[in-house]
């Protein structure tokens, strides 16, 4: 089982986990990520600029597609019962949640793994695009070098 | 040949446009090739395509290094890196 | 902050995941862990015996104390805004969700991983007991090896 | 000396009970000696702890190895290794 949604409406994370267990009753393990829209820029708190605002542009079509492509590899790679990935585009405020994914296993080590392999990769390949407000205006984010490192640990040697 | 080109975040802003057909000429080979191509049409284009190093870009919804041949491609889209998560 | 709750009634994770995302509006990343009765005995479905019931055992006052402890060791080793643990104790019945963790950091590295920390380190530390219920009649559950090997990795050299 | 002991889960079946007060004699110094103690008490209490390797227990809610001194503990428990989560 999997789910893949691409979405302009508010996500709610805590409907979305009781759908998703409902759907996987037989799974001991289930892990959850949530990515939530910061009031900061940057990495620091204490010195990013106050966000405002967000909006999400996206690739539709291969947004959902590309999430499509991150789960199967997920399903390929640990034993999992149900997948879950749900991303958010358009208009955000602080504290609106980003993204939601959930894997479910027999196996906790399976669930827990397979979720962040998902938003590591997610973050490095879904064709998402955020533009924050700030008081200097709008302006597009820039890629975390720390998030392609954190992918690349999951990529698996040429042969 | 034609393809459907699209362009995302500040490449769409900087081109000022989110998609267009084009048809370039034969000699467009490559992802890369069909960069050039338009980076030619104008100082909008240049301005989009001036950072090779930043622009991503994927052929038929996947991606792709900018070496890929366009071959039979009939969507080509240009974005810089994903932030997305 | 942090919430640590031993409790007989139902656990509802959607529930307990909003009330957890609206105490900490400023992080950017959240890591859940969900644990759920599962209906077989052992570790693979295929040749479990069914399981029709459990009942959780727990030491009060020391299982509060020691979900405590695995939460200040959690704070510790990693950057967290808020941290909850959650835990059944009583009747249960297959599906039934037994144990709820929660991280939140700024960084979802922090979040993830000790959300894995603590569910590892609460299997193998935190005084409750299952017993099951299958067609062989009730029978105190075996800890197992995995779950200790699993836990070990996060024990830090003696000085 | 008195101390209030606590038994769980397959240890408190065997036992027969899940709480009692006991006041052992100084020479039952450690976690262990207490252990012996009781042991000694009955069949029942012999069979709850046939198997030292598979009992844990925990001075004042702290786990402790059985090696540990008895010290000043108001409250000493007994139980297999857990099963929770």
């Amino acid at each position: 089982m999997t789910t893949v949604r691409v979405q302009a409406g508010p996500l709610d994370p805590g409907a979305e986990l009781n759908a998703f267990l409902k759907d996987t009753p037989h799974a001991g393990g289930i892990a959850v990520f949530v990515g939530q829209m910061r009031d900061f820029k940057g990495a620091d708190r204490g010195t990013g600029e106050r966000v405002s605002a967000m909006t999400l542009e996206h690739y539709p079509g291969m947004a959902e597609r590309e999430l499509g492509v991150l789960v199967e590899e997920a399903k390929q790679r640990w034993r999992l019962d149900n997948v879950c990935v749900i991303h958010r585009t358009g208009e955000l405020l602080p504290s609106d949640p980003i993204v939601f994914v959930a894997a479910a296993s027999a196996h906790r080590a399976d669930a827990l793994e397979a979720c962040t392999f998902l938003i590591d990769w997610l973050k490095t390949k879904a064709p998402f695009w955020k533009k924050e407000t700030t008081t200097q205006g709008p302006h597009w984010v820039d890629a975390a070098r720390a998030d392609d490192i954190r992918a690349a640990r999951w990529e698996k040697p040429a042969n | 040949m034609a393809i459907h080109v699209l362009y995302f975040a500040s490449v769409k802003e900087k081109v000022g446009l989110g998609e267009e057909h084009v048809s370039p000429p034969a000699s467009v080979a490559t992802v890369s090739d069909l960069m050039d191509w338009l980076a030619a049409r104008s100082p909008k284009y240049a301005s989009a395509f001036a950072n090779r190093a930043t622009i991503k870009s994927a052929v038929d919804q996947t991606h792709v290094p900018l070496s890929t041949a366009l071959g039979e491609a009939r969507e080509v889209a240009f974005f810089p890196p994903v932030t997305g998560g």
